[in-house]
């Protein structure tokens, strides 16, 4: 049946999850200053299980389907987008570890729990010639070097989750831990990172030479390719849930500024030039949402299909997330670009999260090679 | 639950549906379009066939052609949403005509825009009398005049007067931009008794054909949906009897404080605005569909047209889907018996702006070539006016605006 | 000097050209039924000159910068746009004679006048199958086969310009008259147009094993390739100066409309959602007409960048046309959509026109490769 | 006649410009944002050499600090097209400072907005002794306060009110988005005599940094321009003596029936506008630039990349030169003396918000990378305002569309 109606369950997640984004929101601002989500976020968070949502019950997780994760994720990014990226556990890499036994990795979850993680794909797409994480096999051993594109979770991560390719170009999927005292084997670059999400943990990765033991290699050849095509959808779509959830934060403050705020005499809610862009604004966060929810519960019901639906939700989600918080500074006039109002942020955050997660043009193009069949680099 | 499984009865509809766009709609579709006419054999044939238009555009088999909007209430123990799927079955179907042929689909016998004002506000008498004669032996229409040359989206603004007689109405005026106008058996036509009234003066009468006072005076010529008739209508000194005023004097003495002709009017709109989207997501589809066909046949499969294929396929499916679900979205709240003029303008403003754009795109992949007996030129040609009729782009905004700006209780 | 001042002459030029751009439109429907021009149209334009102005001297022609050219078209297609894509004489082959001396083919033109031909170009952009236009070198003879793609004047043409590849890739021009008779070696198949440019005589040509004298194939090679893309970056300047008279037409009928009909209770125009459109309809039409003129005076001063401003004039023109016609139509609501106003017939026209001239992304791309140097199939 | 050569001159500034914007503005960029402020030394050297801020953006030299719309009359026998180049080459410069950096350009020491004001309707006395102190001894400033917190684009509102009293006038009131307002030697005031009599009783003032009763309140923090100094300003019975009401009141007693204080503050928008507009195609072009340099160094020369690289890079090619033509065009129309509202709103619309869209591709050929470390994130976060400041997107679509209309006596 065709509805809209959320379970009682989800809802109730909802609302404690829209209740804690108010406090969220609050907190933004101190939580940027100070690059990464206060204390007493980060633990209500945890208190509330807002943070293993996605993770899989025999990793202590919640196992959520998507839909109710869509949601609950719209609410509390709904607070602020930035602090909810910086969330503690495993990020990004959860959905790695939802589908691992899908994947047959069974095992691979049970001494996991929330660890704070990330999952370093150096799959995805095309890779610049920077971008040069490579697994060699040497000796009889596997060798992992290189630098990764900027990642969010690297900086508060002890585990990573690397997808990466070996050199006869198999795809592989490798874990790599922080010894005991928390060293890792790889470097973390934060490097200079201005734009938003700055709570967020994102940073660059480096690996030297490092030696990987075989039981470190997780996944390889087409057992790899598929479970990384799984845990991606994934991540699209829940990505994408918390780009509405800063979309719907934009629309309601620009809805409710403009309904209040008066100029030539009259409040600017009735120019249609404001008004007809808070309705754009209204329908294009509830479009990029409608095709999150496709997605993701196309995905809940085992549908492949929701893998192509979650490429084209990431897309969508990725363009109208840049639209609707830029015309919601655009909506405050000067008082949009300034710290003094939230809209700003939700502008950065949003142009950083398009950054990071959406390159909407490559999306579109891997939907339409798997569409049309065979074609470019990769399908 | 939140979820996008059409039940079976709808999976059903769709399958048959699509079957008849596909087998019975699309070969006249060119050939109706060069006419500027249905061809009557196939009206005929359709008709006998028991396949009627259903309020607004979806298509209803035999029996099923009693509108979206005349559903019995619910019966109490049972979820609205499980009970009521009347309007999402509606869009649903109504897509999969639009993908047919959009301008035929109009042209499909049976009550039309007037099935639900009569379904609505009709008295028993009148919905016996009005919706009856929609039977086998003859194809036979209904038809809906609001719409005034000097008016267009603002229908507050009626200027044709119903002025009160002895035994009934007579009604001076003019309407234009009527579908089936001039093939109609019968004509909802809404007329003022009171300008100075405003909407409180509304009132809507059914205005059979033959009336003395009553002519279709002109078929307008158009960009696209050539094959629907669009007629252009005059009531001169055109006498209405009192049983022709739709719902009868009770009905508007009765709702003084309530319900106005113009909301009848409106209250079709909310209904119809989905279906409208609909139609106009299917013909997206239709669109679409062709082009990705004409890729997969005809382009490379790689290199710089591939790619650009590619890109352009995603982003209109994309597209296509978002106005689908906005859609689904206005009419499953219509089914929870929600207010959903905000959702049924959302999705009216979405899909008849973007299908076109789908449709553009789909002629550029197309290239030269496109240009030529192709039908994707037709549905360029027929689309541009779903951004339009019903309310314009810019209609739908301010209602969407209007809704927004409700909860800080303000009214633009 | 940056200068936006037309000369003098070009001011008379354009002052005639406005003047029968309003007889123009009067007859445009009935053109439009007729499937061509009037003849009282057609010999106005001939005697006025406006058939032959890109013409060289040595085939009678006015021989006009195109930055004039630009001016006078823009000014004859704010009449109707279809209507002046039928004039007579070398559709958009006039671009050919006009580099003819410059590709060092001085003789080509001796003969000509203003003989109704075409240029129909296999070569420009990638082909699909079933354009299959090729010359064969066969027991030293050349032989031409195939079909074209549907190609503007091609109807009326006595004398075609092909370009097209010889079986070893090479890009050659190939002339093929009528016979006295008016016989061609060519079929044309007029197919079924009705979306718009239907007084353009847009047909197919197809050639079934044609032979071809030697001397009819007039370039190959790199001497082909470069005349073809010096006519092409003419012939795009001047499709698009065409497509912004299509666009001022369009904005004014709308502003005018606008201005005049009222809704609830005042003129739509003082609703900021038609004004806005209006406003950004000129503001469209402002660009393209710049990109225009900024091409045009490149190319008069045989500066070499002419090449890529025309490939981005071309593509701001297809772009922006469709935008501002189409909104005409929107503007006028029904009445937009019925023929008993101009703007529907715009808007077809509008989109005729970006389907035969425009390829919006494949002159981008054709930018980019010749900006980035090397890459795809041709640049 | 029709041509986009730019004069010998024209050519000189512009590469002098953009000498100075690549050699001694870019090297201190991301420090400037990252510091928040200009580096003083730098600001002392860049004085020292002579550089200072020319009206609304443009860099001049020493001694052509004096404003654009400051040009003295045409001699009578000289086109005016050729004579009076000061428009078209102050914008080709305030293009190449936006690609420096836009948020230093600002603070470039000068007069600032607040020169026009006062070279065009000053005194030769208030010209005299506010223009003069702009000297290489160290750098000082000027600024421009019009707008309030309850008006924003809407400066027909002005609420500081300047109450006449013996020998000067009280202004009361708060003044927000000041840039440089902190630092300034002195800042013209925009404050009203009279509510009721609306634009009739608007007054410029300059305002003397260290009056009693004027204070900077505080710096804004802002998305970007972080380098540029934005201040609130504070006016609590602040004196201010008849010698510095901009003009002498005389000037608004010839004027009564003309030019009120309200048309100063507009005339100095109609000149500022293509400037703002050319400092934003600057800003485009920087990231355009600095994106093709990264694609031609990082991508590789074929397959998907490299052609989504082509058309993204065409497309901006073309946006920004677009942008650059309409404000070459606004700028010519205000050299040759006709009117250029509407070419001013358009210009300034159009590269406002497409300068945006530019910034917003380049990210995305830059990839993830992008978010660290690159100058055009920063170019992003400074061009948003550029489609705010000086009138909103929206208030130049009202004026694009009021001059459509004017055609047809509509005032809308």
């Amino acid at each position: 049946m065709i509805s809209f109606r959320p379970t009682e369950e989800e809802k109730q997640f909802a609302d404690v999850a829209r209740d804690f984004a108010a406090e969220i929101r609050e907190a933004a601002r101190a939580c940027e200053e100070a690059g990464r989500p206060s204390d007493v976020l980060l633990k209500k968070a945890e208190e509330l299980g807002f943070t293993v949502m996605e993770l899989p019950e025999s990793a202590d997780g919640l196992e959520l389907p998507l839909v109710s994760q869509a949601q609950i994720l719209e609410a509390l990014c709904f607070g602020d987008l930035g602090v909810v990226q910086g969330f503690p556990g495993p990020a990004d890499a959860d959905s790695l570890l939802r589908t691992a036994a899908a994947a047959g990795l069974d095992t691979l979850t049970a001494d996991l729990g929330a660890q704070p993680s990330a999952f370093v794909d150096a799959l995805q797409g095309e890779s610049l010639p920077k971008e040069t994480l490579r697994l060699d096999t040497a000796n009889g051993g596997y060798r992992l070097s290189g630098n990764s594109r900027p990642m969010r979770g690297v900086k508060f991560a002890q585990r990573l989750f690397v997808a990466v390719a070996d050199d006869t170009g198999q795809p592989a999927v490798v874990v790599l831990d922080a010894a005991a005292d928390g060293a890792t084997p790889w470097q973390v670059t934060e490097g200079d990172v201005r734009l938003g999400l700055l709570t967020a943990g994102v940073a660059r990765v480096a690996l030297e030479d490092v030696a990987v033991p075989d039981d470190a290699v997780v996944a390889i050849g087409d057992s790899a390719s598929q479970w990384l095509t799984a845990a991606r959808a994934r991540v699209q779509v829940l990505q994408a849930a918390r780009s509405v959830g800063a979309m719907q934060a934009a629309v309601d403050y620009a809805t409710m500024y403009t309904a209040g705020r008066k100029a030539f005499g009259q409040e600017i809610a009735k120019f249609q030039g404001v008004s007809f862009t808070v309705a754009d604004m209204a329908i294009e966060t509830t479009a990029a949402r409608n095709l999150v929810l496709y997605a993701a519960a196309q995905l809940d019901a085992n549908d492949n299909a929701g893998v192509q639906s979650a490429r084209l939700a990431a897309a969508r989600a990725s363009r109208s997330l840049r639209f609707v918080t830029s015309n919601g500074v655009q909506l405050l006039g000067g008082h949009g670009f300034v710290q003094d109002y939230p809209v700003e942020k939700w502008m950065r955050d949003g142009q950083a999260q398009a950054v990071l997660y959406g390159r909407e043009s490559e999306r579109l193009i891997e939907y339409g090679e798997a569409l049309l069949g065979k074609g470019g680099a990769s399908a | 639950m939140i979820e996008f499984k059409l039940t079976p009865a709808q999976k059903q509809m769709k399958d048959l549906t699509h079957w008849f766009a596909a087998n019975e709609m699309r070969p006249i579709s060119m050939l109706s379009d060069k006419l500027g006419k249905v061809p009557d054999e196939w009206l005929d044939k359709v008709n006998k066939m028991g396949i009627t238009l259903a309020a607004g555009g979806g298509m209803g088999g035999s029996g099923s052609g009693s509108g979206s909007s005349g559903a019995k209430k619910d019966d109490a123990d049972v979820d609205p949403e499980v009970k009521r799927q009347t309007n999402r079955t509606t869009v649903i179907a109504a897509e999969e005509v639009g993908w047919g042929d959009p301008a035929i689909a109009l042209t499909l016998p049976g009550p039309g825009l007037g099935g639900p004002p009569v379904q609505g506000s009709g008295t028993p008498e009148q919905k016996q009398r009005f919706l009856s004669i929609f039977t086998k032996d003859k194809p036979r229409w209904g038809a809906y005049a609001l719409t005034e040359p000097e008016a267009g989206s603002d229908v507050s603004n009626i200027r044709t007067t119903a002025q009160k007689v002895d035994g009934g109405y007579v009604i001076n005026g003019q309407k234009i931009f009527i579908t089936n106008g001039g093939r109609a058996s019968w004509v909802v036509v809404f007329a003022t008794v009171d300008r100075s009234a405003g909407r409180a003066g509304h009132r809507a009468f059914v205005v059979e054909q033959g009336t003395p006072g009553f002519r279709c005076s002109r078929l307008a010529h158009k960009m696209g949906m050539r094959a629907s008739e669009t007629a252009e209508l005059v009531f001169e000194d055109c006498f209405v009897p009192d049983e022709n005023l739709l719902g009868g004097e009770e009905y508007y003495a009765k709702r003084a404080e309530g319900k106005s002709g113009f909301q009848v009017a409106m209250a079709t709109f909310d209904n119809t605005r989905p279906v409208v989207a609909a139609m106009a997501t299917g013909i997206a589809q239709a669109a679409y569909d062709y082009t990705l066909d004409f890729v997969r046949k005809e382009y490379p499969k790689s290199g710089r047209l591939y790619q650009l294929a590619c890109e352009k396929l995603a982003d209109m499916e994309q597209t296509i889907q978002a106005g689908r679900l906005l859609t689904w979205e206005a009419a499953w709240k219509a089914d929870i018996g929600q207010p959903n003029s905000k959702e049924a303008a959302m999705c009216k403003a979405y899909a008849g702006k973007n299908a076109l754009e789908v449709c553009e795109t789909c002629l550029e992949l197309l290239g030269p070539a496109g240009i030529d007996g192709h039908i994707v030129e037709k549905l360029y040609r027929d689309v541009k006016v779903y951004d339009i009729f019903e309310g314009t782009n810019q209609v739908q905004h301010l209602i969407v605006a209007r809704r927004l700006y409700d909860a800080f209780e303000l009214r633009i």
